[in-house]
């Protein structure tokens, strides 16, 4: 098994996870699900933007330039920026469910059908 | 030159810094609020006016050359995106001072809008598709919070359904620029468009058609289009008019706007097959929105439904994708935002004439025999919005119908007429529950139409009548004057079909492979 | 949480914390570090003074009112930015010059540390902001 | 100048009616019909112009050149016949509405609407633009839709208001269809340059669709069967309304636009036959409708519809004499038409009572009303020497002279002549019958009507008459051009009222003797009718447009409930199917198996970090309680901040462990608040929703496993690592990104978490007031 067949796995099997948790009725599950999701595709970014086991990119005292070789930093710029604006919006979606959980009165999705009908 | 195109994103977010520094004093929150979007109203102005005399500004932000930084770039397209988006957040904040309470104002109601405009702006202007990712990000939290501030029990069940759908087109937006950039190694969309068609002559496309897919999907499901809409109508006739109004004429428009750049900069080395997959999308949106709408009876939730609708509009002219087709959706979304923004804000001053948004009795009734003005604003946008010419939707619809016509599309030309009808079906209902029908009246009343004087309707302020007579103004003027604007659809649909030109503008010299050249 | 062990340990490790997230604010542009996770330390410092001696307590401890912080933070973000357009250059273009610190030698100070700078208040002010909304409720 | 002034002139008195209503008071209707007398008048005065064959003003005025739509305008004999009727009996009109509703509130609201309708009609007749002419139809609609609505607090009215939109709107959509086809077929957007590419279009496959399109339009719009129930119903609008709009000029506007079109169509087969027939079970229906009535104005109507069906019949002969005819006709029937139905008003209005057979002997009580009422019907029932009987006199001759050719003919004949006996029956119910015989008690005691009420009918009554007396004077120069104009050769119609004995005459007579005779056995026929109303009524076209209507909106309903449930476990399960069935199938069609990249073997512990982190997932999405799915989410985290470190990824393993332990302290906080999990979900719901999970996952796996091999280029990155430390003063490539070569992201960024902080706080802190008049929104 080469390295990439391991993380596509890992990868399918997070997405898998999370969207079986948004399927679920309950409101906690499906914030637990848009978590996994989360990490899914960060590591869909980490993974497909050219997986090497390789030096951070990071340039050492004295050289100019990162010794090769180096992962690309751009991917790992990219997911750090994404982890940081999915870390602010699940907090929302957490407050948003609790709160909806006390206004409805359940945890069921399935009665939180009032504003379509 | 290189600070005008990012003023439409500082400006707000200044406002909005501004705003949350005097988050004490709900009197400076506003003026600083309606400063901010005089400020951006004056300009995106400019900024129109200069790139249509000047030709496409691309910026890059830290001076970094493109493809290695990020380019804001303001063509034609960008430009008027902006002032439409402009004109909504001034119609909006400005009816918002006496129509939003002063619960929401204290927490961060206006700041909340100007980063919401920070954001829309930004994914009108940025040439990068990460940043593109980060604008939706910024829009859509923003959006996020204001629709569940007030906390009520709608507003949370509609935000929760709202949240969820939209955080999934997000983690699907997300993957595709991820994917993206493993398999052509740049973000750039003007260098993006070179090296999709660079991989596609090398045969390694089919992955790429698929990527192509994955945008399709996430743009889809924020422009909301059939089988993707239902956060939607969930969830718009949940909080104040005001937000509503700013939901309703920017936030599917942001998506349809991404889903043209998209696929016509970008993702043009599938035409047949991803065009032909829009072209179905665009007849079930058409025709699930107007259903939808027919079968409602509350003034936003109809409206919310003929959002649907009219999005499956602007993507018939994406999928048939001829120069007279996409001038029509270009058209279509700038006769659009005007008039929906302006419905739901017409629908917030039924609602605080009558205390109700439902039709019919008990609901809104009367409206045309009390307030004859309100009536007169909410015919010119309805009637505009149902295709009646002269006014500014005909002119889009007809556009459309011409470049069906042309292509031979006639069952397209035959949904876009039966749906422009239901839509007129659909504004009369509102018309004749809401307006028409008398409070008094009986079963079958005799001598009523010399109908006891109205009993006085709490005076609707000027701050929210201004915004919308000035917007049904606009509408009128786009109808009357339907050439210019669309010249100016022509002149971006022009842009959009020679990419050339705005990878010019963002690489530099025509075909430029990027180097490793220091800036 | 009412626990004395907690409260003394909080009264040790949040200096402690407070010094570690500035460090590593202030180095992340050469090492691994920078605004966002010195913010997340400095964070977690005060996060434990609030459930050590509750919420009301630390928004005394930390002298500043949140709102205002964070503002300020996307304020100096923006303003880092700005200073290059004062030059003519676009924006957020980084501006640099050296400062000569007595005994430490020359260092190079730019916009883009202001910017750093930026996100971190931004960020310890919206982790702030939840924590104690929450342990407020 | 002089046609667009014409056509805008109505528009902008318009926008300051309401205005004139409030200041001018009861005489705001006589100042306002000096605009329509002006038009009159003008649009007389260029009538020589226009006389010569081919004659015409025209005009054209750019407006939105980009779509072909410019402000052409063409003033010829059709257009001169019809714009001379809108405007003249216009004036008429907006004289008799201020009589007729004096002291309204919303009188000034009518005005307005009827001046935008005059407008707009004058501008379909002088259009030569087929999208302005278009432009105007629409138009038309709206204004008669709220015209019709006038009385809106009825529900009757609205519902009229609302079917004659939804018929003639949809007729107008066809024209709009019928046009775009004919503008790209025959190159021309122009009407008058059509005719002349006849050919181009009749040869064209899209010839048969477009006269289709154009027929359906126009008979929707001049309530041709089965298209005509709506025009009784619109009857709800007030008299003035209905006698403008629904009796003498907005139902011509579809016979205007076939006489428009028949040059060009004319040599299609099926165009003269169609119209014909069409015109022929309209003038039947319509006429057998009417004697069944008793109220005035549906009495009325259906003796219009059945005109209006005579005329165009006329048209689809479409020999010289039947054109003549057809004009002819048009014209005598606004004159009488528009005279009855002011008079049906006045006499409704001063006596209150609408019943024909309520009524009696109002002779002596309104002698003048009488007199202008019995002109009229007596044009009407084509009695010498009026104009109604010159139009007779001339279909007759025209009928007789195809029916030489053929069993058809003689068919027409036969049902023109009933038809016309039935147009007795209804000119004698109104025309004489309220007046003679039995004084009859009435609401309101009666007297002659005000002048203002008097002058309209009488003016048109008396023009029936004299029209046909001197035809040289009233008659000639309006309708010769207009026949010339269909015809598009010389017509010269001979409108001596006296042509000797002859069959055409004979006709007349029988037609009137039959008419008299069934005036009198009127409840006889009636019974014999039934038969027609009762199939009309169970399945009739109105049945029918009620069908479609409740049809569509119980599809709606069905449709919006299945789509739009409320339940989000739906939403969500339909937009990922979605996803992963359009990217399932696109990863079929065009995926193909990229070459899969050497990555080198995977190591154990490798392996192991990710087995750990699956098992996370999985414990997430089964555990049995809320701190177990904790617990796996933060496995997984904290498993993948170890994996970011193995590749080369330090800060971003830093700030997953940080976010990942704020997100366990927060969740939970946060879930603290919630219940624990229950096992709400049915067996089958859960199967059908890991095998949509595992498509996802299979799905984004097999992408990361085809996308892996495709990269090109490292140009970027290469780049940042040049340029970092040089140009940017950095070791840390990352921060270096994130804080200056793409420091916009984070700007985004740090907003979106200052957003979301103000969201969590204003969440936490706002509880929602009672319901209070700012507080909107929220479920019922």
């Amino acid at each position: 098994m080469t390295l990439n067949v391991l993380l596509a796995i890992l990868v399918g099997g997070l997405f898998a996870m999370g969207i079986y948790l948004m399927l679920r009725r309950s409101i906690v599950k499906l914030i637990m699900g848009l978590a996994l999701l989360g990490h899914g595709a960060n590591l869909l970014i980490f993974t497909s933007g050219g997986l090497v086991r390789a030096r951070a990119p990071l340039i050492e005292e004295g050289e100019t330039i990162p010794s090769a070789p180096f992962a690309d930093p751009l991917p790992q710029a990219l997911i750090l920026t994404a982890i940081v604006i999915s870390f602010g919006v699940l907090a929302f979606m957490m407050v948003l469910v609790s709160r909806a959980y006390r206004a409805v009165g359940t945890d069921d999705t399935d009665e939180f059908t009032g504003t379509d009908h | 030159m290189t600070l005008l195109p990012v003023l439409p994103i500082l400006i707000p977010l200044c406002t909005a810094c501004l705003g949350m520094l005097f988050y004490r004093s709900l009197r400076l929150q506003q003026w600083v609020s309606l400063f901010g979007a005089g400020a951006l109203l004056v300009v995106s102005i400019l900024l129109l006016v200069i790139v249509h005399r000047d030709g496409m500004i691309a910026v890059h932000s830290g001076s970094w050359a493109a493809p290695f930084g990020i380019t804001l770039v303001a063509d034609l397209f960008g430009a008027i995106m902006v002032l439409l988006g402009a004109i909504t957040a001034a119609a909006v904040v400005v009816y918002s001072i006496a129509s939003v309470d002063s619960i929401r104002k204290q927490y961060l109601y206006h700041p909340l809008v100007h980063v919401l405009m920070a954001g829309v702006c930004g994914a009108f202007l940025t040439g990068d598709i990460f940043n593109l990712y980060v604008c939706f990000e910024v829009l859509l939290l923003s959006s996020f919070v204001l629709l569940a501030l007030g906390s009520e029990r709608g507003q949370l069940e509609g935000a929760i359904k709202y949240v969820t759908l939209n955080l999934f087109s997000s983690a699907v937006f997300l993957s595709a620029v991820g994917i993206l950039y493993g398999a052509v190694g740049t973000l750039n969309m003007a260098d993006l468009s070179l090296k999709v068609a660079q991989a596609a002559q090398e045969g390694r496309d089919g992955p790429l058609t698929v990527v192509a897919m994955m945008f399709m999907i996430a743009f889809g499901i924020k422009s909301a289009v059939f089988p993707l809409f239902f956060w939607l109508p969930a969830s718009y006739h949940t909080p104040p008019f005001a937000v509503s109004a700013l939901f309703a004429g920017l936030l599917t428009k942001v998506g349809v706007y991404a889903m043209i750049r998209v696929f016509t900069l970008i993702f043009t080395h599938d035409v047949g097959f991803t065009h032909s997959i829009l072209l179905w999308v665009a007849a079930l949106t058409m025709i699930t929105g107007v259903l939808g709408a027919a079968s409602q009876g509350e003034f936003r939730r109809i409206l919310s439904f003929h959002i649907v609708s009219q999005i499956g509009y602007m993507i018939l002219g994406l999928a048939l994708f001829t120069p007279l087709a996409i001038a029509g959706s270009i058209f279509y979304i700038m006769h659009h935002i005007i008039v929906k923004a302006n419905l739901f804000l017409v629908a917030g001053v039924a609602h605080l004439i009558r205390g109700t948004s439902d039709l019919g009795r008990p609901g809104i009734v009367g409206v045309y025999a009390s307030a004859p003005i309100v009536a007169l604003l909410f015919m010119i946008p309805a009637m505009s919005l149902a295709g009646v010419p002269p006014l500014s939707g005909f002119w889009a619809k007809l556009i459309l119908l011409r470049a069906a016509v042309d292509e031979r599309a006639f069952l397209y030309v035959a949904i876009a007429l039966l749906v422009g009808i239901m839509t007129l079906f659909s504004m009369t209902k509102i018309w004749a529950e809401a307006f028409w029908k008398s409070p008094g009246e009986s079963a079958d009343n005799e001598n009523s139409h010399d109908d006891a004087p109205p009993a006085k309707p709490p005076r609707t302020p000027f701050t929210m009548l201004a915004p919308i007579a000035a917007m049904a103004l606009l509408t009128v003027l786009i109808g009357l004057g339907a050439q210019p604007v669309f010249e100016l659809a022509q002149r971006v649909t022009d842009d959009l079909l020679t990419p050339s030109r705005y990878i010019h503008t963002v690489l530099g010299s025509p075909d430029a492979a990027p180097s490793g050249d220091a800036p | 949480m009412n626990s004395t062990i907690l409260q003394t340990a909080t009264r040790y490790l949040l200096p402690l914390l407070l010094v570690v997230s500035l460090v590593i604010m202030l180095q992340g542009h050469n090492k691994p570090g920078g605004g966002f996770i010195g913010a997340l330390i400095g964070a977690a410092g005060f996060a434990l003074h609030g459930m050590a001696f509750g919420p009301k307590a630390t928004r005394t401890a930390l002298r500043v009112d949140l709102v205002w912080l964070m503002a300020a933070g996307l304020a100096m973000a923006i303003a880092s930015g700005l200073f290059a357009v004062v030059e003519g250059s676009a924006f957020l273009t980084g501006q640099w010059g050296s400062v000569h610190v007595p005994g430490f030698g020359s260092i190079k100070v730019g916009t883009p540390l202001l910017f750093d700078i930026g996100v971190y208040c931004v960020v310890l002010g919206v982790v702030m902001s939840i924590v104690l909304a929450l342990l407020e409720e | 100048m002089l046609l667009l002034g014409i056509v805008l002139s109505g528009f902008l008195l318009a926008t300051v009616a309401p205005w004139l209503h409030r200041v001018l008071g009861r005489f705001a209707g006589v100042v306002i019909a000096m605009l329509p007398l002006g038009i009159c008048v003008l649009l007389g005065t260029r009538a020589a112009d226009i006389a010569a064959p081919g004659g015409a003003v025209v005009e054209s005025f750019e407006w939105v050149p980009g779509m072909g739509v410019s402000l052409d305008f063409r003033l010829d004999g059709l257009g001169l016949l019809m714009a001379m009727l809108v405007s003249g009996i216009g004036a008429a009109i907006f004289i008799y509405a201020g009589g007729y509703l004096k002291g309204e509130r919303q009188l000034g609201r009518l005005y307005a609407y009827l001046l935008m309708f005059m407008g707009s009609m004058l501008g379909v007749v002088l259009a030569d633009n087929l999208l302005l002419l278009f432009v105007f139809w629409e138009l038309t609609s709206v204004s008669s839709y709220l015209l019709i609505g006038y009385d809106h607090a009825k529900a009757k009215s609205r519902s009229s208001a609302l079917q004659a939109l939804l018929v003639t709107g949809l007729g107008g959509l066809a024209i709009l269809a019928a046009a775009l086809m004919l503008a790209d077929v025959a190159g021309t957007m122009t009407i008058s340059e059509l005719a002349a590419r006849s050919d181009v279009i009749h040869d064209s496959p899209l010839s048969l669709p477009i006269m289709l399109l154009l027929i359906f339009g126009a008979c929707t719009k001049s309530a041709q069967f089965p298209f005509h129930f709506w025009l009784p119903n619109a009857m709800a609008a007030p008299t003035p309304v209905s006698a403008y709009l629904h009796s003498s000029t907005m139902v011509k506007a579809g016979i205007y636009l076939l006489a428009r079109f028949s040059p060009v169509f004319a040599a299609d087969v099926l165009w003269a036959p169609l119209l014909t027939w069409i015109g022929a079970a309209t003038m039947f229906v319509g006429a057998w409708l009417a004697i069944r009535q008793s109220l005035l104005k549906p009495l009325l109507a259906y003796s219009t519809i059945s005109a209006l069906g005579a005329i165009v019949m006329s048209i689809g002969v479409g020999s010289t004499y039947a054109v003549e005819a057809g004009m002819v006709f048009l014209l005598s029937h606004a004159f009488y038409k528009g005279a009855l139905f002011m008079a049906a008003g006045a006499i409704d209005h001063e006596t209150g009572e609408k019943d024909v057979d309520k009524l009696g002997g109002l002779g002596r009580a309104m002698p003048l009303l009488f007199a202008a009422t019995a002109l009229a019907g007596a044009s009407m029932a084509g009695i010498l020497p009026f104009l109604g009987f010159t139009a007779k006199e001339l279909t007759f001759k025209a009928l007789l002279k195809s029916a030489a050719a053929g069993p058809e003919g003689i068919a027409l004949v036969a049902v023109f002549t009933i038809s016309a006996a039935f147009g007795v029956v209804v000119a004698a119910r109104i025309g004489l019958s309220p007046f003679i015989g039995k004084v009859r008690p009435t609401p309101v005691k009666p007297h002659d009507p005000p002048l203002a009420l008097m002058l309209g009918p009488a003016l048109l009554a008396v023009l029936g008459l004299a029209a046909a007396i001197i035809p040289a004077v009233l008659a000639m120069p309006l309708v010769r051009p207009a026949a010339s104009a269909i015809l598009a050769a010389e017509a010269n119609p001979d409108l001596s009222l006296w042509h000797g004995f002859n069959l055409a005459l004979g006709l007349s007579v029988t037609a009137l003797v039959v008419g008299a005779l069934v005036y009198v056995m009127r409840r006889g026929v009636v019974g014999v009718t039934e038969p027609l109303q009762r199939v009309l009524n169970a399945i009739g076209p109105a049945k029918i447009y009620d069908w479609a209507l409740s049809g569509v909106i119980a599809t709606a309903k069905f449709q919006t409930r299945a789509l739009q449930s409320g339940y989000l476990r739906q939403y969500v399960f339909v937009t990922i199917s979605t996803t992963v069935i359009t990217m399932g199938i696109t990863l079929a069609l065009r995926g193909g198996l990229g070459t899969l990249p050497k990555m080198g073997e995977v190591r154990t512990y490798e392996a192991a970090l990710v087995g750990l982190i699956l098992v996370g997932a999985v414990f997430t999405g089964f555990a049995r309680n809320r701190l177990a799915a904790i617990a796996g989410l933060g496995l997984v985290g904290y498993g993948i901040a170890i994996l970011f470190v193995l590749f080369g990824a330090p800060d971003l393993s830093l700030t997953q462990i940080c976010i990942e332990t704020l997100t366990v302290v927060l969740m939970v906080l946060v879930f603290y608040m919630l219940p624990d999990f229950r096992n709400i979900s049915a067996g089958p719901q859960k199967i059908r929703d890991m095998i949509v999970a595992g498509a996802v996952g299979a799905v984004m796996a097999s992408l990361v496993l085809l996308t892996g091999g495709l990269r090109s280029g490292r140009d970027v990155s290469e780049f940042y690592a040049a340029n970092s430390l040089p140009e940017a003063h950095g070791r840390n490539i990352v921060n270096v990104i994130l804080v200056d070569f793409r420091a916009l992201d984070t700007l985004g960024e740090i907003t979106v978490l200052i957003v979301a902080a103000a969201g969590v706080y204003a969440l936490m802190k706002v509880t929602p007031a009672r319901p209070k008049r700012e507080q909107e929104g929220g479920a019922p």
